[in-house]
Order: structure tokens, then sequence, then C-alpha cells
């Protein structure tokens, strides 16, 4: 019965993708890529995936939307060219092809929700198995991510950490940028109600980003969560009162600081689990039992992955800010 | 039963959106078509967390409850900006950049 | 106290076809209304009226005081940002110059 | 109902090829940043589709009694790069406002165009 509702979506899934790419319209494409991630993000729920649901829900809501029209702000919305036509033709061609390959590969394909496919037999009931066992915690997702593939979330959050030190090199210091415009930006405050009711907002955002941090064993959540949650209230106080003032709130040095801090104290708990006797983020060094150090390990990691993302996506967003005028 | 015949007018009025956002003539039909897809979604989700038996998926609901309509204010300021920054260029003459690629557009 | 849980069973039932009927009809009205604004009130139908029934049908239906919490926190949001996203949007599109068909042609008999 | 076991898997083959053709036909960066988002997509929903059983929730103990759990490990994967995809997107982002700053454009037309009389 729950199938008929996810087959629907999916089919609106498709029709939405193939109206982003066929539009000429950039903003529309923008627009529909909201619509993308809603869709995403119920998909991702029936297939109980409920901590990606809420990533992709904090993520696509607000902060992509807001990045692709901040780069759209300095650029032609209108696309010109559509490009010679052998190359349509053509590529038509190669996407047809392949997608009539990647159909007959399906067939090979475990059927849709098979508890005996290969995927689900190998480590899967082990980790589902000893989560409890070895931290305490409920959420299975949480636990994995801290600990056993932790080495795998160090790797991410490097990544998204290098992600924020690119954009800033390749479009400057937004305090810099924002000195050499000549209009300065003062945001929505003339518009009375979306900044009245913004504001009484923001903190009922920072507030459930926090719950979404701390609670994230108990229920879907977790750092990466609740740092794109918060900075989302961050980038909207920022369109509502204008950059200058979010800028005095937490200035770029905060911002750097909350970027590096992060990634290290990821880091430091490795280091540190390494002087205590363990192996590189074994966190049972950390409490006196194996399940007291688990748990330290994670709250500390979790931290760590939050203020990273925060920092990274609020950055990414006065770096674009300072450029364009959004 | 209920929640699912409740679900189901949800996902078709998901649908109608959906071909306001894809057909819809001006721009602000699909931003309009956007923010009725964030509040219909809001309410699946509460719903599935029923048909699933699952009230932690609520909190679902509530993050996008919660920050949905930040992409609506980043469209009003980019509209806005957009509208200052064509009231700028239009009053000098036309910039280098935009002639440079009219030319090329009339060659093309 | 059997009886009453089945009156409030009904009623939660009642407010949720209610809510479900709002939005149907508010996603019809989306889709056929002749021009943006008379769209937009169509879908800020689906913003207010849909959301308040379908969720008071759903709290009358749970019995843990903490998911019923959640639910009118997010009832109380969506109310909160429904009318305030169509008023962003409605002075945007205004901003922009779209004007409303009808006040178009009064103008143009004029 | 054969078909709809593998329904999920054709959605993941269209929205791969359509993110694909916005890649290699589209001449517009911003147009092949999106197409590339939506390639990605489809591979998230790949992962989590395969981890889906049958019967089984979300995996998180004490909420319900049901104890069959849907596969957490593809969904601990696609949480972490959902986050990476929105960071990368936004590096990609960046270089094309550069471009179009050196360039003037984002057409790869026009962009080419320059790079041959220069």
């Amino acid at each position: 019965m729950i199938e008929i509702f996810n087959i629907f979506l999916m089919a609106m899934l498709v029709i939405t993708a193939l109206a982003m790419v066929s539009s000429r319209h950039l903003f529309i494409t923008v627009m529909l890529s909201g619509i993308f991630s809603l869709l995403v993000a119920a998909i991702f729920l029936f297939l109980d995936a409920a901590d990606v649901a809420l990533t992709e829900a904090a993520v696509g809501a607000g902060i992509s939307t807001v990045l692709f029209l901040g780069a759209l702000a300095l650029m032609d919305v209108e696309e010109t060219a559509r490009g010679e036509r052998w190359v349509r033709v053509s590529s038509l061609v190669v996407v047809a092809v392949t997608t009539i390959a990647l159909v007959y590969a399906t067939f090979d394909q475990p059927l849709f929700g098979d508890p005996n496919a290969p995927i689900n037999l190998h480590v899967a009931p082990w980790y589902i198995e000893n989560v409890p066992v070895h931290m305490g915690i409920p959420n299975i997702v949480t636990g994995i991510l801290g600990s056993y593939r932790g080495y795998d979330t160090l790797g991410e959050v490097f990544v998204v950490y290098t992600a924020g030190i690119g954009v800033l090199s390749l479009l400057g210091d937004p305090v810099k940028n924002r000195m050499n415009r000549p209009v300065q930006n003062h945001g929505l405050r003339h518009y009375l109600i979306p900044r009245v009711v913004g504001r009484m907002l923001i903190p009922f955002i920072i507030l459930f980003g926090l719950y979404v941090q701390f609670h994230g064993e108990y229920s879907p959540g977790g750092g990466f969560q609740a740092g794109a949650l918060i900075a989302a209230a961050i980038i909207l106080f920022a369109i509502l009162e204008g950059e200058n003032r979010a800028l005095n709130v937490i200035p770029m040095r905060v911002l750097y600081l909350m970027m590096a801090s992060g990634a290290l104290l990821y880091g430091g708990v490795g280091v540190a689990t390494l002087f205590m006797g363990g192996n590189f983020l074994e966190y049972t060094v950390l409490g006196s039992t194996m399940v007291s150090g688990q748990q330290w390990g994670i709250l500390l990691i979790e931290a760590g992955v939050g203020l990273t993302v925060t920092g990274v996506l609020i950055t990414i967003f006065h770096a674009f800010a300072a450029r364009s005028n959004l | 039963m209920i929640f699912y015949i409740v679900a189901f007018a949800l996902v078709i009025t998901m649908c109608l959106a959906l071909v306001r956002a894809v057909r819809g003539p001006g721009l602000y039909d699909r931003v309009l078509a956007v923010n009725m897809m964030g509040t219909k979604t809001v309410l699946l989700l509460a719903v599935i967390a029923y048909i699933m038996g699952r009230p932690d998926y609520i909190d679902l609901a509530l993050a996008y409850a919660l920050i949905n309509f930040i992409g609506v204010f980043a469209v009003l300021e980019f509209f806005r900006t957009r509208e200052s920054q064509l009231a700028l260029t239009s009053s000098t003459t036309q910039s280098g950049q935009e002639k440079a690629l009219d030319e090329q557009g009339g060659q093309s | 106290m059997d009886a009453w849980s089945n009156v409030v069973e009904i009623i939660s039932i009642v407010f949720m076809a209610i809510g479900a009927f709002f939005i149907f009809v508010g996603g019809v009205g989306a889709l056929r209304m002749p021009d943006f604004y008379t769209r937009m009130h169509a879908a800020s139908l689906t913003d207010s009226a849909g959301p308040i029934f379908i969720l008071i049908g759903l709290i009358l239906h749970t019995d843990s005081f903490l998911v019923a919490i959640k639910l009118f926190t997010v009832l109380v949001f969506i109310l909160i940002t429904g009318p305030t996203a169509s008023n962003a949007l409605a002075s945007a599109a205004l901003l922009a110059g779209n004007k409303p068909s009808l006040a178009v042609k009064q103008t143009t008999a004029e | 109902m054969a078909w709809v076991d593998y329904f999920h898997y054709w959605v993941f083959a269209i929205l791969l090829m359509i993110g694909f053709f916005g890649v290699i036909a589209k001449r517009n960066l911003v147009k092949k940043l999106v197409g590339l988002s939506i390639f990605q997509s489809a591979v998230f929903l790949l992962y989590i589709t395969m981890g889906k059983v049958e019967g089984g929730t979300a995996p998180i103990y004490g909420i319900t009694d049901n104890t069959v759990f849907s596969n957490p490990l593809p969904q601990v994967l696609i949480l972490t790069a959902i986050v990476v995809g929105i960071s990368t997107t936004a590096l990609g982002l960046s270089i094309v406002v550069r471009i179009k700053e050196a360039y003037g454009s984002i057409e790869e037309d026009v962009i080419h165009e320059k790079d041959r009389v220069e």
C-alpha cells in the first residue's frame, strides 16, 4: 500500500528532473530543484531512511536554494545558446542507449526490499546487533557514523572543510569584498512582516538545531543535520537584516575558528585516544567502561562535525553574498 | 484507513502543484508552487509518521515547518536586489561586457 | 470511557476528512484559477485551513502527550510561516510589476 | 506486481541519465551543475533503495516493537554525502562565478570563442 505513494512520488521526481534540465530559465531550474529536494526527502522517509531525510530537509529546504540564488544574482538567468544540433542528438542517443543498458542491468538486481540481498547479509546485521552492546545508544545510524565508520566521517568532515576553504580562496574574503562595494545591502529591513516573523523564528530554529545535535543518539539527527539547521537560521538572519549585521553577530574570524576547531576537535579526539593507549578513534579508552567511552567519543565528534558544518555553510553563504548583492 | 485517504489527497495535491510549477506561466507561479509543495510535504511527513507508527518522524515535519519559508525570503531578496541592479545599469550606458555578449549573439 | 474515545476517534476522522477536502480543493484552485493572485489565494487555503484540520485530527488521534505537543508546534509554525511566505511572495510579485488581471482590465477600459 | 520490484531501479536509471544529459548536452555551466546534482541524487536514491528491507523500519531501537531494521550502512554513507554534496556544489558554483567575472558569460560556446580569440 505504501509503495503506491512511493511510485507516485518517484514519477513526480522524474517529471521534475526533466523540467529542470529542459527549462531555459535558470531561476525556474532553481525553484524546481527545491521541489526535487522535497520529493527526495519524502521518498527517503518512505524507504525508512529518517536520518537521511532529515539531512536532505535541512540542506535542501533552505541552504541550497539560497546558494543557487546567490550565485544566480551574479549571472544572466536566461540560457542563451542551446548548443549545436548534432551535440544534442548525439548526447540523446548516448543517454538513451545507456538508459536501456542500465534498465537491462536492473533485472540482475535483487528484488526491492529483499532481506536476503547480498547488501543486507554482510556487515549490516553485525552493526544492528552490536550498536546497543558497544555503545548503548538506540540510533544505529549515529552509532555507525560516529564509531564504526569514524574514519569515513573524519574524511567527509575534512572534505567539507576543504570545500569551504576552496570557496573562500576562489571568491575572496567576504569582509574585504563587502568594503569595496558601491551599494551597501540592508536586506529585507524595510519589509516589516517577514522581518518580525523571521526574527521570531530564528531562536526556535537554533533551539531545534541544538535538539537535533544532542538528541541525535536517540532520534533522527546528528552533527550534519544540526549544522545545516543552525546555518539556515543564521542565513535567515542575514537575509532579513543584511549581511553586515549578521557579520557583527558572528564575525568572520569566529566562523574561521568554528570551521577549523570542529575539524581539529574530531582529529584531536583521534589523537587523544592514541595517547591514551588505544588506536586512532578508538573511543573505548575515553571512559571507564566501553559504553561510556564510546558515548563520550560520539558526543565529541558529533560536536566537531556540527561546528565544522555550521561554519562552512555560513562562510560559503557570506562568500557568495559579498560578491553578489544578495 | 483515513490516514491513507489524507496521504492520498496530499500526494494528489502535490501532483497538481507540480503541474503548476512545470507549466506556470510566470516565475512567481513557480515560487508559489514550491511553497505549496513545502506545506504539503510537512503534512505528508506527519501523516507518514502515523501510517508507519513512528512518532519520531514528526521531528522531520517540524524541521520542514521551521525552515521551509527561507527559500521564499531568498526569492524576495533576489528580486529586490535584481530590481535595484537593473535600475543602476539601465540608468548608465550599457556595460562593455553586455555589449560584447550582444555582438556575439548576433554573430552566431 | 469507551464511548468517549469512540467519539474522539470519529471527530478526528471527520477533521482529517475535512482537511483532506480543503487541501484537494486548494490544489485544484491553484491549478485552475486565472491569474497569479487568485491562484495564491487558493494556495493559501491549503496553507491554513488544510493543516489546521489535518493536524488537529492527528492530535486527537494520538494518546502520547509528546507527539501531541510536537504536532501542535508544527501547526503553530505552519500557521505563522505560511501567511508570511505568501506575503513575501505577493510583495515580490508586486515589486516586479506583476499586476492582478482585474486591475489591468480596469485600467485598459478607462 | 513484479514490475514494482524493479520500479525504484528504473527511476534511478532514468534520473541518472537525465542528470547525465544535462551535463553533456547543456552549454550553460550552472545547468551542468544542476545536472550533476540530479545525477548525485539518483545515486543517493539507489543506495537507500538497496538498503530497504521489506517489513523493516528506520534503524532506531526503542520506538517501535518492530526489530526488523532497514540496512543502516547505506544511510550512513548517504547522510554524509548529502552535506559533502552541497559543499562541493558551492565550490563548483564559485568557480562558475569566477568564470563569469573573467569571461563575462557562463555559456560554454562564448567562453571557447573568447579563448580562441586571445
